[in-house]
């Protein structure tokens, strides 16, 4: 494979780096925040366009097989693009991004849409370790954005530290996998997995060990603990993007390592089995029953926003495993369906949260009061992704969670279904608090949020892509069933 | 097209209505009256259409628009409208269209009101009207977001606990009503969400498995669904555990919404039932109708005596309401509702599907009664007024012939369908049905003793120049007096609707 | 036919309906429409009366579809009969004599024309119930009846007594109505879906109708059942106690309708549907009756309200009627009600022609209005001798049929002595009571001169109906002859047919012919007793009855008291009653909304909380009672773990991670 | 003795015991960052002995050199984190950090 076609097939990233370059030495220089924006606004869509251009290209490896090229990665590059370029949008007016050092805040929020690039590409051990240490260190950096800020900072520590200890495991996860089998590339290892017999214990602790690393960037029970802290500690848009990017990149190579190296695909066509001695679905399905419980009982009676949706969004990451409970395709076109919503509907409702706080400086639930008596728009708006994020039709995220649960049901894995059922009706209370809060109370005093127009359009367009995704979904599942396929090595 | 597509145009009517009304300048106040008007007449003009092309004969769905929705899982918009659901049908759009006018008064926020309202009718019309259980199911939950607003916000003072709690339970049912339905999609061969392929027999098939360790054998997990399904509709009747969203939440709702909830929510939990349990499943429906006759006569008694308790409590142990009271009536009218249905009789299910309407006419014409005098006094209490009688004659005879309609007084529609529905549970459940019957006279008491209580009597001089009825409200009361008179004395243009098909669902029964 | 039929039936409804939606804006607000619809009604019935005559036989049916299903068809039909007819006579010539009444007796009333709307209202409902031809329609006619009752008693409802009376009668009536209609579901259970009462006949004669219950054959538990709707509109013991309070409606009203006719429905129903009605059952029925009887007059006793103690006079005939019905004297019975009709309504009427003139109904208040109130004292004495069972009046033809039908029955069953006892106690006592009446109201001396200075004759309106009444009260009209085989002969096609269909024919013709010297006899004499007892008490020696109630003190009280049966009932029934409700309603608030199924209500409170409704310690509460425990509790403690310290969280982590180990390891 | 594969693994484990324990223990961010570094050494020393013994490639000892890098600019990111904390609270105890909770 000539040089050539490895760069073209890297065309994103490298027009993300070059986007990087540029708009940080163009703001150095000229230090006007549009002219930066609209150079990496126009960098993200080239990038997004250059996707969907790569979807031309056949399924392969490049780089001498250290990422992979297929439709499985693409998507999630794209989520990735979306997630940045709206987050940017919104952090251009935040209040927490001082104006001045917007240039650096490009600088780190593309550096880590980079990172979750690469790693959903990822197809060797090495690019993993290295795509997800370039998410975390970045990500360290933008929830400690805010210099002065004492919960900034607090959250730029406890995510460096607990970032430190899931990478350091996964590492030494990876070492002993690299030990057990010789190999870096997930194909070879999968195939030396095959070929050998290796104690199940020791597989085990190793894939736990691995484990961990994915299921922080998951935040999902048990190594969820740094996410309330760290999304309340960071600048609200950051907040949005870090619940949002980084958990959807942790299912993705979740996804593809254990896929690609723990499982055997089946005679059955969208049917894989994990490997005969690994029944790592039960493991799965506790902890995905106790990341949804403790995610939505945490989040009951939050006082801060941000707070509440940081909670909801470990929920959500506990209902997306539900879909990696169910080993098929059902099961993954299910979390990738739910991911794609979650995208709107998570980056929405923090968006809304971004905009209050910029107008009051705070991000206590208690701000929502009234809301929809003097900005009607936002809080329909907000009622949406709320309701979205509960489950209710016609909104996307009831159908998502119909396919998690669909999901479950073909596998008859009632209990789990049972547990998500439940914590769906949980979590109506706490999302309907808000709704309350804007609609059924008056406002306290007269007032008018001014939101811009680029915002609202923006808002309105997530809204809307609910309803879509809530009435006509049929096209994107049918683009997300192409998107489950991954290149197999030959 | 418009007989083709007839049941869409009146499902999505009120939905442009909402989309007209939301953007119309807030300050034009009557044209947003005049327009959610307009939008709620159309839908009863094209019902009334409905009505007219509507071929008694046949039992099965008419007026069907099938078309793919969502391929990959087989989703249908499938809607058409058959014996069960065309009273219904009617009921809604008329309580609709008398709903808007009773809501005339209302002056804060008032688009989002009739916005709200708009999109409320096009829900339950949906329901309807769908025969495909995920359309259902969308509509279903479709119907709840307006809900909670309308009582959320235009409600009384505990106005948001009564939304949260008519939410949390709502969808408490719901999610167990998705359960039910994945696993119709799941177990049918081939998948499909189509209610009338998932009753024809041997399409549906399930397994023996294990949940939390307990193994089920093919019939308990069908039973266990039979039984996720009925609390899911449960709710919404709500049959006596239940039930206690409903005091509330009717207590809360604004005047015409407790109508609309009253007058139709309630009506979709035993359409649920008839509609899909009864034809998919009916071998556990059979299993549970025993089960059924007793809620249906605790929801009778229970109801009747907690109604009572409104007259002889006093206010600060959460009685003393009026509201209150039909609220709670209403509970022991949807017993006759569960009583009918829990035996497969003629006369049983014609008088459960009937009864459903005649309670939808007669408590609506309650409700917008109790607005009437709310509208004067600003309260509620029944102790608090006395002797209106002479005061207010017309509006007295209105109530009285409310009550009396409720108490099954002959002559009036509620008074066929209980006694069908009391004809057709004497021959299977006696006993049972004896103890019912006194239900009948607890109603009475209850009633009357109320009506004594606000209308005879001494009178109160607070209320010595109280306003009589207003032309806009006789609007609202007179078609429904008219109904309840005329289906009391001649009920066959309804029960004729209904026949074709409602004997069709017990031949599936018949063998059982 | 149909059309006359319809004229008569419909006339009512008609003017009632234009009553009360025009009656305000009509000159003299309409009566005349009332009176006249009525009198139209009362023609067509007398023309069937005088066909009747000529024909002795007279049978018309008519039916149409009402209500199909499949397997299910009620029709709704119309039977005339002879006993159709001469009810229909009864109800059309009281009704129209009460209008007529009722236009001075109610003059300047506010709501003058809502009061004929109702009286016409009831006729036409009463009509009904006497036309159809099937179960339901009775009891759909029953219950209507029963909601003019309602309307009317209640007519004065600023009066909370007569708001309370209208309610207690209407309740108090269900109750027996629910028996009937369980009855009526038992019949069409047991027949197939059969209601009319030919098809009914039919099935039970040709023996179908067989089953036991609780060990009581199906038709007797059948005929009880119905009974028990006869009992609450017939006011039987022990379902009478709203007659007595009836009497808070205007007079017209009780006469029309608390004496002649709907409290007379129970009689018609049991004698309409006697075929049903097993020999078990019609003893039942006689017992009912015969104690009912006895026990009315004993109240009747000592009351001094006018109205009541004609009302417990009412009960007394009424159980009369039901008696002889259940000794197999149906006809009698049935004759009884018709001689009934006439002269209680006329008493009724008078009573009130003097509550209008005195305008108090207590009779410790009158005396003396003999002079005053001429034409009302007259007709109110033929009307008592009628009553007593005084020959040559009508009372004494029906009331003699009736104790010799007891007689004999009880001559033929020894065991059912007390049957006969009660009769013929009831017999003399009946005579003194209304004697006592007679003798209080108008010739003792005057008590109360204010009463009487403005006491006056009636109008017209008021004495003709009077005067009409108290000559139909003459043995006359009843029976061409004395023995009163006149009015038996009408029966004759009736009669026969009833044999026929009746299992085991009572052959009472001849023990009849045998009992009916004694019986005449017996009656006669305490009859006279019962007068000259209430003459010497009430006349000649005032003082004695004061005597005679300190003397028996306890027995005074428990009648003045009538038994403390509204007190039992208090006591027992709706206390219990009102004590469930609140009880449940205070569960439904308390328990299960907000301990068992309220999980949420924690949860609201905890927000509740930032709006300052409740404080901490409401939450604790709930927190800690209710079921939401799990959950909200659940979620409190939960959060706890969130230390905010980072060292923690890893330590915390690390702990997991070895415990998952730790658990596949064993798995 | 010759030193062996386990050896090495040995003393690896021992390394990232230690350094979890330096990690969850120390009072000061700087010795918790040091359980950082040690962590990943550990885990360096792990690919190092598995490329020699196991692998018989240099796939591990480039894996490690990167892991070094890694380690670098992560130490820099941190330290850069710990001045901030320092500047805005005059302490570097991790105890200082634990506003955010429950």
């Amino acid at each position: 494979m000539n040089i050539l076609m490895n760069l073209t097939l890297y065309s994103p990233e490298l027009i993300l780096i070059l986007t990087l370059g540029f708009s940080f030495t163009i703001h150095l220089i000229l230090k006007n925040r549009v002219i930066t924006l609209s150079l990496v606004v126009f960098g993200l869509l080239a990038a997004a366009l250059d996707i969907l251009v790569l979807y031309a290209y056949p399924g392969q490896l490049y780089f001498s097989s250290q990422l992979s090229h297929d439709v499985f990665g693409l998507f999630f590059k794209l989520l990735f693009l979306i997630s940045c370029l709206l987050t940017l949008i919104f952090s251009y007016d935040s209040h927490e991004i001082h104006p001045d050092r917007f240039g650096e805040f490009t600088l780190l929020l593309l550096a880590v849409t980079i990172g979750l690039s690469t790693l959903v590409a990822a197809s060797h051990l090495l690019t993993l370790y290295l795509s997800l240490e370039l998410v975390s260190i970045t990500s360290y950096v933008l929830a400690g954005y805010r210099r002065e800020h004492l919960l900034s900072n607090e959250a730029a520590f406890k995510y460096l530290l607990y970032g430190a200890f899931a990478s350091g495991t996964l590492l030494y996860g990876l070492s002993l996998l690299y030990g057990t089998t010789g190999n870096l590339s997930f194909y070879s290892i999968h195939a030396s997995l095959n070929s050998a017999y290796i104690d199940p214990f020791n597989l085990y602790a190793i894939l736990f060990m691995i484990f961990v690393g994915f299921a922080f960037k998951m935040s999902a029970v048990p190594f969820h603990m740094w996410a309330p802290d760290v999304y309340q500690g960071s600048p609200t848009p950051v907040a949005a993007f870090f619940t949002v990017a980084p958990k959807i990149a942790g299912f993705a190579i979740f996804i593809r390592f254990f896929y690609l190296i723990f499982s055997n695909e089946t005679v059955v066509p969208g049917q894989w089995e994990p490997l005969p001695y690994l029944n790592w679905a039960s493991v799965l399905a506790l902890l995905s029953a106790a990341t949804m419980t403790l995610g939505n009982l945490s989040a009951l009676f939050q006082k801060n926003a941000k707070r509440m949706l940081a909670y909801s969004s470990i929920a959500h990451a506990g209902y997306m495993m539900m879909g990696l409970v169910v080993l098929n395709q059902t099961g993954l076109s299910a979390i990738l369906f739910y991911a794609l919503v979650y995208v709107c509907m998570n980056l929405g409702a923090f968006f809304v949260v971004s905009v209050l706080s910029n107008h009051f400086q705070s991000e206590e639930i208690s701000l929502f009061k009234g809301l929809g008596w003097h900005s009607p728009f936002l809080a329909l708006c907000m009622t949406f992704f709320l309701f979205s994020l509960t489950g209710l039709p016609p909104l996307g995220g009831f159908i998502g969670k119909v396919y998690l649960f669909w999901a479950l049901v073909s596998k008859e894995l009632y209990w789990l279904l049972w547990v998500g059922i439940l914590n769906t009706v949980i979590s109506l209370y706490y999302y309907a608090y808000i709704v309350k809060e804007m609609f059924l109370e008056r406002p306290s005093s007269k007032m008018s949020l001014q939101v811009p127009y680029v915002q609202q359009a923006i808002l309105g367009m997530l809204a809307f892509a609910l309803i879509v995704f809530g009435l006509y979904w049929e096209p994107f599942y049918i683009w997300i069933q192409s998107s489950l396929t991954f290149t197999i090595f030959q | 097209m418009l007989y083709e597509h007839l049941l869409s145009f009146m499902i999505f009517t009120p939905v442009v209505g909402m989309l007209i009304v939301a953007l119309l300048p807030s300050s034009q106040k009557n044209w947003v009256r005049w327009s959610s008007l307009l939008f709620t007449f159309l839908p009863l003009c094209l019902s009334g259409i409905l009505f007219l092309n509507f071929d008694q004969a046949l039992a099965d769905m008419q007026f069907v628009e099938k078309t793919s929705w969502i391929p990959t899982f087989n989703i249908h918009y499938a809607v058409g409208v058959d014996g069960l659901s065309i009273t219904l049908i009617l009921l809604t759009t008329l309580l609709s269209f008398l709903c808007v006018i009773a809501s005339w008064g209302i002056e804060a926020g008032l688009k989002g009101y009739f916005s709200m309202f708009l999109l409320l009718e096009a829900g339950m019309l949906g329901i309807f009207c769908a025969f495909d259980f995920f359309l259902f199911y969308i509509f279903w939950e479709l119907m709840l977001l307006p809900m909670y607003f309308l009582i959320g916000i235009w409600g009384g003072p505990r106005k948001e606990y009564a939304a949260i709690k008519f939410f949390l339970y709502t969808l408490f049912g719901s999610v167990l009503m998705l359960v039910v339905m994945l696993a119709f999609y799941f177990y049918s061969d081939p998948h499909t969400f189509d209610l009338i392929e998932l009753s024809k027999a041997g399409i549906l098939k399930f397994n023996a498995l294990d949940i939390f360790g307990i193994s089920l054998s093919a019939e308990q997990f069908a039973k266990l669904l039979f039984i996720f399904l009925f609390i899911g509709f449960a709710i919404k009747v709500p049959i006596f555990p239940f039930h206690t969203w409903l005091p509330l939440a009717h207590v809360e709702a604004p005047t015409p919404i407790s109508v609309i909830l009253a007058g139709i929510l309630l009506k979709m939990g035993a359409y649920g039932l008839l509609r899909i349990s009864y034809p998919i499943l009916p071998h556990e429906t059979y299993w549970f109708s025993d089960a059924l006759a007793v809620l249906g006569l605790v929801n009778i008694i229970y109801g009747a005596l907690c109604a009572m308790a409104q007259i002889t409590l006093p206010e600060a142990k959460g009685g003393n309401d009026l509201k209150k009271l039909i609220a709670y009536s209403s509970i022991s009218h949807m017993g006759y509702v569960l009583l009918g249905m829990s035996v497969f009789t003629v006369e049983g299910i014609h008088g459960a599907v009937f009864q459903m309407f005649n309670h939808g006419t007669t408590t609506a014409m309650l409700f917008l009664l109790v607005g009437v005098i709310y509208d004067r006094v600003h309260h509620r209490k029944i102790d608090g007024f006395g002797g209106l009688g002479n005061v207010v004659p017309i509006y007295t005879a209105f109530v009285s012939l409310a009550f009396f309609a409720s108490l099954g007084l002959p002559g009036l529609s509620s008074f066929i369908s209980e006694i069908l529905v009391f004809l057709g549970s004497f021959k299977v459940y006696p006993s049972l049905t004896i103890v019912a019957t006194l239900g009948i006279i607890l109603n009475a008491a209850f009633f009357l003793w109320a009506l004594q209580k606000i209308f005879l009597g001494p009178l109160n001089p607070t209320y010595k120049s109280l306003k009589d009825i207003s032309a806009r409200e006789l609007l609202t009361l007179a078609p429904l007096a008219i109904l309840v008179i005329v289906l009391g004395v001649y009920p066959m243009p309804a029960l004729d609707l209904m026949k074709s098909s409602l004997d069709h669902l017990l031949t599936l029964f018949q063998a059982l | 036919m149909l059309e006359k039929v319809l004229w008569l039936w419909l006339t009512p409804l008609a003017t009632a309906i234009i009553l009360l939606f025009l009656g305000k804006r009509l000159p003299r607000r309409g009566d005349w429409l009332a009176v006249m619809g009525l009198g139209l009604s009362l023609t067509l019935s007398l023309s069937f009366l005088l066909e009747l005559f000529q024909t002795h036989t007279f049978e018309w049916r008519e039916q149409m579809a009402w209500l199909s299903l499949s397997g299910l068809s009620i029709s709704f039909g119309w039977l005339i009969d002879p006993i159709t007819i001469l009810m229909l006579c009864v109800v059309t010539t009281v009704s129209f004599l009460v209008h007529l009444y009722s236009t001075e007796y109610l003059k300047g009333d506010p709501n003058y024309a809502r009061y004929f709307a109702y009286l016409s209202f009831f006729t036409f409902s009463m009509l009904g119930l006497v036309l159809v031809d099937n179960l339901l329609w009775l009891y759909i006619f029953w219950e209507l009846v029963g909601l003019a009752s309602y309307l009317l008693i209640g007519f004065w409802f600023e009066k909370k007594s007569a708001s309370d009376a209208a309610k207690k009668a209407f309740l108090t009536t269900r109750i027996g109505d629910m028996g009937f209609f369980i009855g009526i579901m038992l019949i069409f259970y047991k027949t197939g879906g059969l209601l009319t009462y030919d098809d009914i006949f039919k099935f039970v004669a040709q023996g179908q109708f067989t089953g036991e219950f609780l060990g009581i054959p199906i038709l007797t538990l059948a005929g009880i059942l119905l009974f028990l709707g006869a009992m609450g509109k017939s006011a039987q013991f022990p379902l009478h106690v709203w007659l007595p309070d009836a009497m808070e409606g205007p007079t017209p009203v009780s006469a029309l309708i608390h004496a002649a006719t709907m409290v007379a429905a129970g009689v018609y129903m049991v004698t309409r549907l006697y075929v049903l009605f097993t020999p078990e059952a019609q003893l039942f029925i006689a017992y009912i009756g015969a104690f009912t009887a006895f026990f009315a007059a004993t109240m009747a006793l000592t009351h001094t309200d006018i109205k009541k103690v004609l009302a417990y006079s009412t009960i007394s005939q009424l159980g009369y009627m039901m008696m002889g019905l259940g000794v197999g004297a149906y006809v009698a019975g049935f004759l009884h009600l018709v001689t009934h009709a006439a002269f209680k309504a006329c008493l009724f009427l008078c009573s009130g022609s003097v509550i209008h003139a005195t305008h108090t109904q207590d009779m410790r208040e009158m005396g003396g209005l003999k002079s005053k109130m001429p034409i009302t004292f007259w007709t109110m004495l033929i009307a008592t001798l009628s009553i007593s069972g005084i020959p040559f009046f009508s009372g004494f033809v029906s009331k003699d049929l009736l104790l010799a039908g007891c007689l004999s029955f009880v001559m033929e069953h020894p065991e059912h002595l007390l049957l006969a006892l009660f009769a013929f106690i009831t017999a003399g006592m009946t005579a003194f009571y209304m004697f006592r009446l007679l003798c209080m109201t108008f010739l003792m001396p005057a008590k109360n001169l204010k009463v009487i200075d403005h006491a006056h004759e009636s109008p017209w309106a008021m004495t003709l109906p009077l005067c009409l009444l108290s000559g139909l009260s003459f043995a006359i009209f009843f029976t061409g002859s004395l023995d009163g085989a006149g009015l038996l002969q009408v029966f004759g096609s009736w009669h026969d047919w009833f044999n026929e269909v009746i299992l085991n024919p009572a052959p009472l013709d001849e023990a009849h012919g045998n009992a009916h010297g004694p019986a005449m006899a017996l009656s006669l004499i305490l009859a006279t007793g019962g007068i000259l007892l209430s003459y010497l008490f009430y006349l000649k020696k005032p003082e004695l009855p004061q005597r005679l109630a300190q003397n028996t003190q306890a027995i005074y009280q428990t009648l003045i008291h009538l038994y403390w049966i509204d007190e039992l009932y208090q006591k027992i029934i709706i206390q219990p009653l009102l004590k469930l409700n609140t009880f449940l309603a205070d569960r439904d608030n308390r328990w299960i909304d907000q301990k068992l199924v309220d999980g949420w209500k924690p949860l609201t409170t905890q927000t509740s909380k930032g709006s300052g409704h409740f404080d901490n310690i409401v939450i604790d509460e709930t927190l800690v009672d209710g079921s939401a425990v799990v959950v909200s509790t659940s979620a409190i403690q939960l959060r706890k773990i969130q230390t905010g310290k980072v060292q923690q969280y890893v330590l915390m982590a690390i702990g997991a991670f070895c415990i998952l180990l730790i658990a596949v390891y064993f798995l | 003795m010759a030193v062996g594969l386990s050896h090495f693994l040995m003393v690896s484990g021992l390394l990232f015991v230690l350094g979890i324990i330096s990690m969850i223990s120390r009072r000061n961010m700087i010795g918790v960052l040091l359980g950082i570094e040690l962590i990943m050494n550990a885990a360096g020393l792990n690919f190092i002995a598995f490329s020699r013994y196991i692998a018989q490639d240099l796939s591990g000892h480039i894996f490690t050199l990167f892991i070094l890098i890694i380690a670098a600019s992560e130490a820099v990111v941190a330290l850069a984190i710990v001045l901030r904390i320092y500047q805005n609270r005059a302490t570097i105890s991790v105890e200082a950090v634990g506003e955010m909770k429950c």
